[in-house]
């Protein structure tokens, strides 16, 4: 404990369409970086050891579990968070449902399961609710059952491919 | 996985009269909504203040321990350490803790649960504290306190702590064995009710039937873990930000183990990220306060993921016994409960409600139920949706199922033969008003699932199977308060003190809109800090919706009356003569005079000011309580005895729907983690009364692929205690899923499961203990 | 007359009786009456530190809920009483160690 | 968390250098999903950690003529979402879509998952079926050891404190070849196997012998178990299920299984006959040109 602290670390990053540079300690996490050094709290901590997914953010285009990665890994990446997912003024398609169909209820999974929907459907946007419950299975929601959570990203497919969805997701969706 | 997407959604039952509504029983999104999915509500861990510092809990790392020496030296001198606190810094003297007996506090046991001052009695249990200048500063701090532990043996299962000779988890704690004084026990309390003559009553029971059900402790999982943030003024005034299910009855907890006036302390409620009973107790605000005193800085505490398993309130687990005799006509004529729950560290087991909802769903003329709050070396138990219920309607709910198999009788017919009605008393004694348990077993029987056929196996090692059960909770009124200012522009702002946990700041809304006529999205809900509105009680026992709803429809129906004075001015009429209905105010004595509520509204300023007003409640009793029964099909794999949820149907009283999409949302919920509990949620506890299994990893909750969509139908029996015939739902949702599922089971392969999780591994020891040697 | 209903730690004070009918048109008359006839009963039934309050962890069903006024809970004529362990609701939290009756 | 330096290696030296600096106070670091979690519960402390991402051998995923080249550092993503690799190593792609959800398949390595050692590691059994072998760097320079002898006992390998592992290489199956992996959780994502069984047959040409066969098992001993004799009882055998069986019985007294958290000894050894029968049924289609891939990690149904 006596040794001279460690330099932080410089960290270049994308951050939500942004470039941003921050110092910080070499052994945090991204999450405590986006939480502590950069203000953006959207992002929840649930566990800490990435078997909840409220930490979950996007890395180059793949979701990860912002807790397992350490802050100077991200230099030179691309993030980004719940707070880069609504153009300016409005909502995410995904956000939108999720509101339609009631599909939070205290809502500190919200961020997570939003940023990992959103994954989804940029890669399969007609995944089927199988897919649908497979792909979040790491982010754990407690109050919802998921119902209406795999009910709004279904909900979020017709809406982002209203002409080639609408039938098929109206075969599969509730009344 | 093959879920039913296509399934219809809320199937709605109603029952009796029914006023016309405009607001209540529609789906508008919810008000604090955009800020959830925008990553901009500010839940506890996420507030900034000046000057704000981090600290970090040591705890102890034995079930049982004398404290013998803290040294903290090394830690006080550490850089960027600013403060150090332990037991002695609690405010309760010591000499005081010797006191207990029949004059306790409860606040001792809260302050003692809160930072050990002699010894440890659970793992987890905090022994000293530090406030540093970042949260990885203090939790390296940590590691310079040097505790010297005597290790005492201790009990974690019930059976340990009932045993004869068994190490005393409290020295001096006096228990009450039916109001007998006991000493030297770590049975803190054993109730009895009884009604009729049970023995008799089985002598001539035509069908008896008994099982003896063990149920594992399980813990809420909400996935944000506490978090307290305080700031000890200058002046002596105390701040404190935290999620919390009751910003009052937290403030009254802070100023008995803090020794200071409520009225001292202002409770700042943040978003809460779930709750389910787990975060009405105090556990890291006053540490965060001292350790704030000491410092001079607001201090911020958040709980590490195992700390939450370890050191928080689960659900009790238990031991129950049910008995339960018919007549030849399948009418029950006995039963009896034997109830053991172990309450952790400190007496408070859920015993009480058990005993009231153990039997609560049927008729049973001659009864004794026996319950017992046993204390055992893990973390004090809490509060968990519907509290004692689940556990003590597995027993009778498996039972029910196996008369119902031994005299051959549909389980539904069983329940309606034998359901409670409203009249009926209960086994504790007292009467129900008007209930809708029956509507909620009418419903299930005429549900689309009901009518299906459970449908061939997916593979030859597979079975299927169904089950049914019921449950109840009966819920609470209590004290509320609401604010509402009325605006010019016609949309009112609703101050209400209830913590918003799944969306009740639109359903309380929503009750304030139905009365004066305008829409949802026109009343804005805020909820407030301590200082800012009158008291109201937490955010449990299937409240808030019920109670705060009743003290907005009051605050709305006097912003109405004095709106009448309004227009009487601007019309230059008598009041008498103004009407309201439907958010028009009329002039009942000239013609084509109306305004409506947002017309109004504009002339406010010039007809005596603005408008503002209080609605107070304190509502005797919850008006019967919620009943609920679900039905379920599973498949289970016979090589390895994993279980699949193919089709889950829940029927609840809702009384009247105010959203129905969250009342959905509640059953949904509810129905899922109750299925967690029945497959795989427990606490494996070592042989050194260490949880094995504290992270989310090993804990298994359910997560989206393990569980198929919940059908649910909303039953509505209005309550005749609330304005709209609302009835709490938060709760009855958890109590059917776990007997509900060891019925199927038992229906798929001829095997009882009594004990829960029905994991894997018991399903296949039970399947091999059929098969025999 | 209201008809208490008296729980089981109780009945020794009652010899043995499961019910009382006791005259008195609020919850302290017919607690007082009681403990005319039942001495000890009441100093199980109240508040040693608040003689307007039920003990700590009691709760009076009058006709089927919870009074909210404790002793001044007004009774009918027809009224039935129960003397209960509070249900605490989700608030099970404040318990006592032990209980008075 | 005791602080720790964070250094990005760019080549295999850098890294060793590191090592070696630091001895047992340094660790590479792959994916992190292990270490980073087991570092914030105090299993251990640390003073450096040694990202190996940027070293162009551990990032490597390379199929070619002999087989297959899977850098260390390669995370389970990039072996599942690669046609070819998926085509040519069902049995190891089994496991890199089972490793923990989504998130965690972004980041966690085979390579990682290797040398953390559990007994539960889902990727060493279809590695030891696939007769793969792990290359090691360290101040001496590489050498390489086969996977089935490279865990010694729960979190211990053979790798020295100053060495790391670069690449696993995978042989280029012989025809006739299927393997297969398959475990049992009780949920269906997001947990770690009670059992876990990997098999590996070669056909004869006809399609109607079992000319070899490899098996071996998680979570049923202190490190994964090569299932020799249940493998032995299949060569030269029929692809029946009788012979499945009887190799599962004989894989369940090889196994040598604990009571713990997460399963009992009776329940394992059960587990471990159904998951052998079944995994060597989903070889033999492999083998046998079936498409018994797809695998979606969702475990035992």
């Amino acid at each position: 404990m006596t040794q001279a602290p460690l330099p932080k670390a410089h960290v270049r990053c994308q951050l939500n369409g942004q470039p941003v540079e921050f110092l910080a300690d070499q052994h945090m996490s991204l999450l405590e970086v986006l939480r502590e050094v950069l203000d953006l709290t959207g992002t929840k901590e649930g566990c800490n050891d990435g078997n909840c997914g409220a930490c979950t953010v996007s890395m180059d285009g793949r979701i990860v579990d912002s807790c397992l990665v350490l802050a100077p890994e991200v230099d030179g990446r691309t993030i980004e968070t719940i707070e880069g997912m609504a153009p300016p003024g409005g909502l995410h398609p995904l956000q939108r449902s999720f509101l339609e169909e009631a599909a939070l209820q205290c809502g500190i999974c919200t961020p997570g399961f939003l940023i990992s929907a959103k994954a989804l459907l940029e890669r399969e946007p007609d995944a089927d609710e199988h897919r649908i419950r497979h792909w979040l299975a790491g982010n754990l929601c407690r109050c919802t059952g998921y119902d209406k959570i795999v009910r709004a990203v279904l909900r979020a497919e017709t809406a982002m491919a209203p002409k080639a969805a609408a039938g098929r997701t109206r075969r599969k969706k509730s009344a | 996985m093959t879920s039913k997407t296509g399934s219809k959604k809320s199937e709605s039952k109603k029952t009796g009269a029914e006023r016309k509504f405009r607001v209540v029983g529609t789906r508008p999104i919810r008000h604090d909504g955009w800020d959830k999915v925008l990553g901009r509500a500010v839940f506890g861990a996420d507030i900034k203040l000046p000057g704000l510092v981090h600290g970090a809990v040591l705890r102890s790392p034995y079930a049982h321990a004398r404290i013998v020496k803290i040294d903290l030296s090394k830690a006080e001198a550490a850089p960027g350490v600013l403060a150090v606190m332990t037991g002695a810094d609690m405010p309760i003297a010591a000499s005081k803790v010797l006191d207990l007996g029949e004059e306790v506090t409860n606040a001792v046991f809260a302050s003692d649960r809160v930072m050990a001052r002699t010894k440890a009695v659970y793992k987890g249990h905090p022994v000293a504290a530090v406030a540093a200048v970042d949260h990885n500063v203090a939790l390296e701090a940590l590691r310079l306190i040097e505790v010297s532990y005597e290790v005492l043996p201790h009990v974690v299962t019930i059976e340990q702590a009932m045993a004869p000779g068994a190490p005393l988890v409290h020295d001096d704690l006096v228990g009450s064995d039916i109001g007998e004084r006991v000493e030297h026990t770590n049975v803190a309390d054993h109730i009895r009710y009884e009604v009729g003559d049970p023995e008799a009553a089985f002598a001539e029971a035509a069908t008896i039937v008994e099982l003896e059900c063990r149920v594992s402790r399980a813990h809420q999982g909400y996935i944000e873990p506490q978090n307290a943030t305080a700031l000890w003024h200058q002046d002596g005034k105390l701040t404190v930000w935290t999620s919390t299910q009751g910003s009052f009855s937290q403030r009254n907890s802070l100023s008995s183990v803090l020794m200071m006036p409520a009225s001292s302390i202002k409770v700042v409620p943040m978003e809460i990220g779930g709750g389910f009973g787990g975060k009405i107790g105090i556990y890291l605000e006053p540490l965060a306060a001292i350790l704030s005193r000491k410092c001079g800085h607001p201090v911020k505490l958040v709980m590490e993921r195992r700390d939450v398993f370890d050191a928080t309130g689960p659900g009790p687990g238990g031991i129950i016994r049910v008995k339960m005799g018919v007549d030849a006509h399948g009418v029950i004529t006995a039963a009896t409960a034997d109830i053991r729950y172990g309450a952790g560290a400190y007496p408070g087991a859920s015993i009480n409600p058990a005993a009231v909802c153990v039997f609560a769903c049927y008729r049973v003329p001659n009864a004794r139920i026996d319950a017992y709050d046993v204390v055992i070396n893990l973390s004090k138990t809490a509060a968990y949706r519907a509290p004692g219920s689940p556990q003590a309607s597995f027993a009778t709910e498996t039972v029910v199922d196996e008369i119902c198999r031994r005299i051959g009788m549909d389980p539904a017919e069983f329940r309606l033969l034998n359901a409670t009605r409203g009249g009926d008393r209960r086994t504790d004694g007292p009467t129900f008003p008007r209930i809708g348990n029956v509507e909620t077993v009418e419903a299930i029987r005429g549900s689309a699932h009901y009518r299906a056929k459970l449908g061939r196996a997916s593979s030859p090692t597979k079975k299927r199977g169904r089950g049914m059960a019921s449950g109840y909770w009966q819920g609470i009124g209590n004290k509320s308060t609401v604010t509402i200012n009325v605006n010019n522009d016609g949309v009112v702002s609703l101050i209400e003190g209830s913590a918003d946990i799944g969306g009740t700041r639109t359903s309380i809304a929503m009750q304030a809109a139905e009365i004066l006529g305008i829409a949802a999205e026109d009343v804005h809900p805020a909820v407030v800090d301590t200082d800012s509105i009158g008291y109201t009680d937490l955010t449990a026992g299937s409240r808030t919706t019920y109670a705060t709803g009743a003290a907005a429809i009051q605050a709305a129906e006097q912003v109405v009356e004095e709106m009448k004075k309004r227009a009487a001015l601007v019309w230059e009429t008598d009041e008498a003569n103004v009407r309201f209905a439907d958010g028009v105010f009329t002039n009942g004595a000239a013609k084509n005079q109306h305004l409506t509520f947002k017309e109004l509204c504009g002339k406010l300023d010039t007809t005596g000011g603005h408008v503002s007003t209080t609605g107070v409640v304190n509502i005797r009793g919850s008006g019967g309580g919620s009943f609920a029964t679900h039905l379920v099909d599973v498949e289970v794999d016979t090589d390895t005895g994993k279980v699949e949820i193919l089709r889950y149907t829940a029927a609840q009283d809702a009384g009247k729907a105010v959203h129905p999409a969250y009342v959905e949302g509640q059953m949904e919920g509810g129905a899922v983690q109750g299925i967690g509990w029945a497959l795989n949620e427990e606490y494996v506890v070592g042989d050194d009364g260490v949880m094995q299994n504290a992270t989310f990893l090993d804990y298994r909750m359910p997560t989206s692929l393990d569980v198929p969509m919940i059908d649910t139908i909303i039953v509505e029996v209005p309550n005749e205690r609330h304005p709209f015939g609302v009835r709490g739902i938060g709760e009855t949702c958890i109590v059917p899923p776990m007997p509900a599922i060891s019925n199927a089971l038992r229906d798929a392969l001829g095997v009882r499961l009594t004990e829960l999780p029905m994991k894997p591994g018991r399903i296949m020891a039970a399947l091999q203990a059929q098969a025999g040697p | 007359m209201p008809t208490v209903f008296i729980a089981i730690p109780l009945r020794r004070l009652t010899g043995g009786q499961a019910t009382v009918q006791v005259a008195g048109a609020t919850l302290r008359q017919v607690i007082e009456r009681l403990e005319s006839s039942f001495p000890g009963i009441a100093e199980r039934l109240v508040d040693p530190d608040d003689p307007d309050k039920l003990a700590v962890g009691l709760a009076a069903i009058v006709d089927g809920e919870a009074t909210v006024l404790g002793l001044r809970q007004p009774l009918e004529p027809g009224s039935e009483v129960h003397f209960l362990p509070a249900i605490a609701g989700g608030a099970s939290d404040r318990r006592r160690g032990c209980r008075r009756i | 968390m005791h602080p720790f330096r964070y250094v990005a290696a760019g080549s295999i030296d850098e890294a060793v250098a590191v090592l070696r600096e630091h001895g047992a106070r340094a660790r590479p670091l792959a994916g992190g999903t292990d270490i980073l979690a087991q570092l914030r519960a105090g299993r251990f402390e640390l003073d450096a950690l040694v990202d190996v991402k940027g070293v162009p051998e551990a990032s490597a995923l390379r199929l070619g003529r002999d087989g297959l080249d899977i850098g260390a550092a390669v995370p389970c993503y990039r072996i599942y979402e690669d046609p070819d690799v998926s085509a040519a190593y069902p049995g190891i792609v089994d496991a890199a879509s089972l490793i923990g959800g989504i998130q965690i398949q972004s980041r966690a390595t085979i390579g990682g998952n290797l040398c953390n050692a559990a007994p539960s590691a889902d990727s060493i059994g279809p590695l030891i079926v696939h007769a793969a072998a792990v290359t090691l760097a360290g101040p001496a320079g590489t050498r390489t050891v086969p996977v089935d002898s490279f865990c010694t006992a729960p979190g211990r390998t053979v790798l020295g404190e100053d060495e790391l592992a670069v690449s696993i290489h995978v042989p280029r199956p012989p025809a006739r070849f299927g393997a297969a992996y398959e475990r049992f959780i009780p949920r269906n994502e997001m947990d770690i196997a009670v059992v876990g069984v990997a098999c590996a047959v070669v056909l004869d040409r006809s399609g109607e012998r079992i000319e070899s066969a490899r098996i071996a098992l998680a979570s049923v001993g202190p490190t994964p178990i090569v299932a020799a004799k249940a493998a032995a009882s299949l060569v030269g055998g029929p692809p029946s299920a009788d012979a499945f069986r009887a190799a599962g019985e004989v894989a369940a007294d090889e196994a040598s299984p604990i009571d713990d958290m997460r399963g009992t000894i009776g329940h394992r050894r059960d587990l471990v006959r159904v998951l052998t029968r079944r995994t060597l049924e989903r070889a033999v289609q492999r083998a046998s040109g079936g498409t018994a891939s797809g695998n979606t990690g969702r475990g035992t149904r």
